[in-house]
């Protein structure tokens, strides 16, 4: 369904773009509990850099690095990520999702609370990349 | 009223059940299937009938189960009126599976599994509403039995079956939930539901609610119990095989409306406050007029089913009747005539399906000179025709007989009139089919011989129990010590 | 009077919005203009909820070292932004399962017209 | 133990992912995974409901931040009743499907599945959760699922489902809405912060307009008459399993959150004496439950015949809602109960029809009764019951509606509850009639199909034996469970 862009101009900065775009949704995910962010934002522009490729190059061509089964498995796995992180601080004892449990040695309740955020907001970037992916690529499925 | 705590109404329950069960498991192997139905019926018999020498002495066995309501529990309780209606009931159902045997095989009819489980659920059913301790109890069972009776109406499963079968069901699941209205009703006043003789509602209740609650349990238990205008589905659901008609629309289903009439008249208003709000009156006006226009109505017929179901219409008017006029001589009559009326009733549908299965005629107009090929059969229904009509030696005299001096015991003579009246109708429905059967001359038929032992022992049977009932009206049963009973306990210091 | 409506402007537009939403699901005939009412109707929920929670002179609710703790008034109410920032994705959850839809409606039909779908359903 | 209340959604959303990421793999695996989260949310349930009830209410502070800051789970009476019958019924409904999605849509197991589960991560959530707002997140994600699993049927499927993606977006935007009022009057989205701030500014015209578009909202999510127009079409397009899961516990779960804002946010008061919404919704249910039946009595397609019964019966539950008194409430809650017994148990018959015969035009049935015994057994439990006969369970309910119809002095509400039995009994008896009396017209469709296989035949005979049982012990639920939930409200 979805040809290459004919023109050179806008592939390769899209091309050019992507990259950046990934590192900007990588920083907005780590950053976002100093400011605005956090994991569905870092997550949607980095997914969106995917599209872009997506869009502009064809989808034949960005197939290889970026496989069909991506977006389902990258998916899943960061909401793993999110439910793990909540059910260890079950299993130590505490409420779901309450860092302070979580068994990292040498670290107070704060800084674990710290951590445990991030660690859910990575999971949460990573689930958001997959379900858009995966929205994006079953919606331009050929029919 | 004394109570003590006893297994037995719970077990006269359950044992139509678990037979109900065992026939639908040995579905497969006819002989034993039946011999479940027949230990059934015994065994139930002999529970209700051990329970009559401690009703007689005004100990009832009661059973209370668990909660199926807030402040209401599902509760049994053998009483002497429900001992009457559960005698007549289980004693017949005995009867009446023999012959169901009988009538069955000779028509080799279909589906006779589910016949026998559902014949035996219904039962169950009857017993639940005569032993039933408290009004949800009754209704409970009320609507089992609704729906419990509409595969044996079906049974044929012609179009006019099912027509029947709708319209059945259509009467009797009105008058059902009319009945639970009634009864959430009556909770809401009073916050109990449980029987007390002499009524729970008086002092409760403003007396201006009262009449349209009687209006409608009226319409609830007069849709079961056949009243006109109610009673249409009756004739219709003749189409049922001849054993359901003799036992279920003649003892159980209609007699459970009756039943409850008694039950409401007598444990849930009290004679005083029903006569109080003019009820009384209200429910003999319609029990006459039940009288009266179904006589004339039977006289019609052609069908000789249809003929009998308007005669028992009759005959459920003379025990409303009886109810309603509220003296003690008149509450006993209408007890008795409830078994008297079923041990007569059933013996004349046996004798219709005895002809039915050698001749296949239905219509009154082919008998002709039937009487002198199965003499047994004919003759019992002659014996039992002059006790429906009310002359002695037969029980139908002792109940008319009470009847008639409630009548005049509660100063209501008119009531006399309705009933020695309704007497000479019935002989007019009744006596042309004897007087046919006998003297007329059959131009067209070629021999027949009686029906089987199994169905003649049965009709034989009951034929002899409506005369010994009516030589000694409290052998056995005790139905008369029995109706006494409850008429005192009921009517205590409020009879007029 | 003119200042009141000067005041509650975004409140007006929101709810203008919510109207042009509901009338495009239930009037249009498209499916897909339907689905675009839907999106209409959410997003002018989410601006209602945004704008109420409009605080002039105020900054973004994280801890800035150098405006402490003690006037509070000068962070601005995070609350509906989280919520509307959860609204949102719910939001493109629901558009990519009605995209989706009527993929697999175009792909049986060839058609978004609902009249058109209707009446051939019947046949 | 303290735990259960996070445990029970928590297995739910877990599962869902695991199946999903190893159904790409091993598509075998799914349908153990599917049943060992449902089990282990199952038995959380049920250990929560007995916990509740010896020690009564338990709160649960996600992330240890306690209300109104966190987000609070509240496991009562009313939240654990209601996971256990959602829990149980998915169970049942699960194991059901097995072999009806193997027939209908054999490819599609592993979305299929990981849906469900993520379905009812959602309703338990919604059912659990003591925070408005996360209400509507898993309303959300209840929802979509379900629309997703909706969709996979045949080619009228997603026809029928967009138009509920539609209504039912509306409806959970109306909630939002309502939600949104609420939190500018009071400044808070906890469920009892709300409750204790609310009687202060009951003459709010913030709350009444809030008030209107929740039960706008939860009237769509519920299919309330006359928003039910959705609920047809699905219900009978979707594939057999999938309506067999969600036909029961769906919309209960929409009245469940309307019964929640009117015990624990709004307070029986406040619909007394400032707005009486109640009086709007018993109303409406009333004509509903007529319409509704005499529409099922015109259908000749049996599962859409069962799909207007259900707005009927669902339209019983807002008139118990609607009567606003203690009874009233009792036989709402009861009846999500009984008929989420029933509509599962006829529907899952439905299925099995489909299954073995391939038929679902009632005409068509004729004969069907002496083949498929066990099925058809139960099929007249079921339709006893919902005519409301004793000792069925849908007498019970009836029987608490039509008392507190008698309390609120109400004849028109008693005499609709009565009379749509009547209307019941018709649109049962007719496919009975069908069933039984009519002979097959040797049909080789009918004289070949056969009591379909014991994995989908035990849940259907579960639940007929469950509807008498239920009807039996209605009493011990009523005392241990429905009257504490009602004696907070009133």
């Amino acid at each position: 369904m979805i040809a290459k862009y004919r023109d050179l101009i806008v592939s390769l900065a899209c091309r050019l773009m992507v990259p950046f775009m990934f590192l900007f949704g990588f920083y907005v995910t780590m950053f976002g509990h100093y400011g605005p962010g956090g994991g569905f934002q870092g997550g949607t522009i980095m997914a969106s850099g995917v599209i872009l490729l997506r869009l502009s190059l064809g989808r034949q061509a960005t197939i290889k690095k970026f496989p069909l089964e991506l977006g389902h498995i990258v998916g899943v796995i960061g909401l793993l990520i999110y439910s793990a992180t909540g059910l260890i601080s079950i299993l130590a004892g505490g409420e779901y999702l309450n860092y302070a449990y979580l068994p990292i040695p040498g670290m107070s309740g704060a800084e674990r609370q710290h951590l445990g955020i991030l660690f859910v907001e990575i999971g949460v970037a990573l689930g958001v990349f997959g379900v858009l992916l995966s929205i994006f690529d079953s919606l331009t499925k050929e029919g | 009223m004394e109570a003590h705590s006893s297994l037995k109404p719970l077990v006269a329950v359950l044992v139509p059940l678990l037979a109900s069960l065992l026939i639908m498991l040995s579905g497969k192997r006819p002989n034993i299937r039946e011999l479940w139905t027949v230990l059934g019926s015994v065994a139930m018999f002999g529970i209700v009938f051990s329970m009559l020498p401690s009703a007689l002495g005004s100990k009832y066995p009661e059973i209370v189960l668990f909660t199926i309501s807030p402040g209401i529990a599902l509760a049994f309780r053998a009483d002497t009126a429900g001992i009457i209606f559960g005698l007549s009931a289980s004693a017949l159902w005995i009867v009446t599976s023999i012959f169901s045997i009988g009538y069955m095989r000779s028509l080799s009819e279909e589906k006779q599994t589910r016949y026998y489980t559902c014949f035996a659920i219904c039962l169950s059913s009857a017993m639940g509403i005569a032993f039933a301790a408290n009004l949800l109890t009754f209704v409970i069972f009320y609507e089992m039995l609704t729906i419990a009776t509409y595969p044996l109406v079906i049974h044929k499963e012609s179009p006019e079956a099912i027509q029947a079968g709708r319209k059945y069901l259509a009467y009797l699941l009105t008058g059902g939930l009319v009945l639970i209205i009634a009864t959430a009703l009556t909770y809401k006043y009073t916050g109990t539901l449980d029987f007390s003789p002499g009524g729970f509602l008086s002092g409760v209740v403003e007396q201006h609610n009262l009449l349209p609650l009687f209006v409608l349990f009226l319409v609830g238990l007069g849709m079961k119990a056949a009243l006109i205008p109610f009673h249409s589905w009756l004739p219709t659901a003749m189409i049922a095989p001849t054993p359901v008609s003799a036992l279920l629309h003649a003892v159980a289903v209609v007699k459970a409306g009756v039943f409850g009439f008694v039950r409401v008249i007598g444990f849930v208003f009290g004679p005083t406050l029903f006569h109080e709000i003019g009820a009384g009156n209200m429910l003999a006006v319609m029990a006459s007029i039940t009288i009266i226009a179904s006589s004339l109505l039977a006289m019609y017929q052609n069908n000789l089913k249809r003929r009998l179901a308007y005669s028992t219409v009759v005959h459920l008017g003379y025990i409303l009747l009886g109810v309603a006029l509220l003296s003690p001589s008149a509450w006993v009559g209408g007890l008795v005539h409830i078994a008297n009326h079923a041990a007569m009733k059933i013996t004349l549908f046996f004798c219709a399906g005895a002809i039915y299965v050698k001749t296949h005629c239905e219509n009154i107009s082919e008998l002709d000179g039937i009487g002198r090929q199965m003499p047994i059969t004919m003759g019992a229904f002659a014996l039992v025709s002059i006790g429906l009509v009310g002359m002695p030696p037969l029980n139908g005299f002792i109940s008319k007989w009470f009847l008639g001096q409630g009548t005049l015991a509660a100063g209501e003579g008119i009531y006399l009139i309705v009933l020695l009246l309704s007497g000479l109708l019935n002989a007019g429905y009744l006596f042309p089919i004897v007087r046919r059967a006998f003297f007329a001359q059959s131009s067209k038929r070629t021999k027949f011989a009686e029906a089987s032992i199994l169905m003649l022992a049965p009709l034989v049977l009951t034929a002899l129990i409506s005369l010994f009932l009516g030589l000694v009206p409290d052998g056995i049963f005790h139905f008369y010590s029995l109706a006494g009973n409850v008429a005192t306990s009921v009517l205590a210091g409020a009879g007029r | 009077m003119f200042q009141v409506l000067l005041d509650h402007y975004p409140y007006y537009l929101s709810t203008a919005l919510i109207v042009i939403g509901v009338w495009g699901m239930l009037a249009k005939h498209n499916l897909m203009k339907k689905v675009i009412g839907m999106n209409i109707f959410q997003t002018a929920i989410i601006l209602l909820f945004i704008s109420s929670s409009v605080k002039f002179g105020a900054t973004v609710p994280t801890f800035d070292p150098k405006l402490g703790l003690e006037n509070t008034a000068l962070y601005v109410n995070p609350l509906p932004h989280v919520l509307m920032l959860t609204a949102i994705v719910v939001m493109v959850a629901t558009n990519g399962v009605a995209f989706a839809i009527l993929l697999l409606i175009y792909r049986r039909y060839r058609t978004l017209d609902e009249e058109e779908i209707l009446r051939r359903m019947r046949e | 133990m303290a735990q259960l209340p996070a445990i029970i959604p928590v297995s739910l959303l877990l599962s869902a992912f695991v199946a999903f990421l190893v159904g790409t793999f091993s598509r075998s695996l799914v349908y153990p995974i599917t049943l060992l989260g449902i089990v282990t949310a199952l038995v959380t349930a049920v250990m929560g409901l007995i916990r509740v009830l010896q020690d009564g209410a338990q709160h649960y502070y996600f992330g240890g931040w306690p209300p109104p800051l966190g987000i609070e789970y509240v496991l009562d009476h009313l939240s654990g009743f209601m996971t256990v019958l959602v829990m149980f019924i998915a169970l049942l409904s699960v194991i059901y499907s097995r072999r009806s999605f193997l027939q209908e849509v054999p490819e599609k197991i592993v979305p299929l599945y990981s849906l469900v589960l993520l379905m009812l991560a959602g309703l338990t959530g919604i059912i659990l959760t003591g925070d408005l707002f996360n209400l509507y997140v898993f309303l959300e994600i209840a929802s979509l699922a379900a629309y997703a699993i909706m969709a996979i049927g045949n080619d009228k499927a997603p026809v029928a489902v967009i138009r509920y993606v539609i209504m039912g977006t509306i409806g959970a935007c109306f909630y939002l809405l309502g939600v949104g009022f609420i939190y500018f009057a009071t400044g808070s989205l906890n469920m009892g912060d709300v409750a204790r701030i609310l009687p202060g500014i009951y003459g709010s015209r913030l709350i009444v307009v809030a008030m209107t578009f929740i039960v706008i909202g939860m009237a769509l999510k519920m299919a309330l008459f006359p928003l039910h127009i959705w609920l047809p079409d699905v219900y009978t397009y979707s594939p057999s399993a999938v309506v067999a899961l969600i036909a029961p516990i769906m919309t209960k779960v929409g009245a469940y959150v309307l019964i929640r804002m009117l015990v624990s946010v709004f307070l029986p008061n406040y619909l007394t004496s400032v707005l009486p919404v109640t009086l709007m919704i018993g109303w409406l249910a009333a004509v509903g439950i007529v319409a509704m039946s005499i529409m099922a009595i015109a259908q000749k397609d049996f599962r859409r015949m069962l799909a207007y019964s259900s707005v009927a019966q669902i339209c019983y539950v807002a008139l118990g809602i609607g009567l606003a008194n203690p009874f009233g409430l009792i036989g709402a809650l009861l009846h999500i109960l009984n008929h989420a017994f029933m509509k599962g148990c006829l529907f899952q018959i439905s299925g099995g029809i489909r299954y073995r015969a391939g038929l679902w035009q009632i005409p068509q049935f004729a004969g069907l009764g002496r083949h498929m015994r066990w099925t058809m057994g139960a099929f007249t439990v079921a339709a006893i019951s919902m005519v409301g006969i004793p000792p069925a369970c849908g007498f019970f309910s009836k029987w608490y509606l039509v008392l507190g119809c008698i309390d609120a002095g109400n004849w028109v509400f008693a005499v609709v509850v009565v009379a749509s039995s009547l209307l019941n009994a018709v649109y049962f008896f007719r496919v009975l009639e069908k069933v039984y009396m009519v002979p097959s017209n040797n049909d080789s469709t009918v004289t070949a199909a056969s009591d379909p296989p014991g994995e989908m035949l035990a849940p259907i005979l579960v639940l007929a034996s469950g509807i008498i049982i239920l009807g039996v012990i209605n009493a011990v639920i009523v005392t241990q469970i429905l009257e504490p939930i009602v004696s907070l409200a009133f």
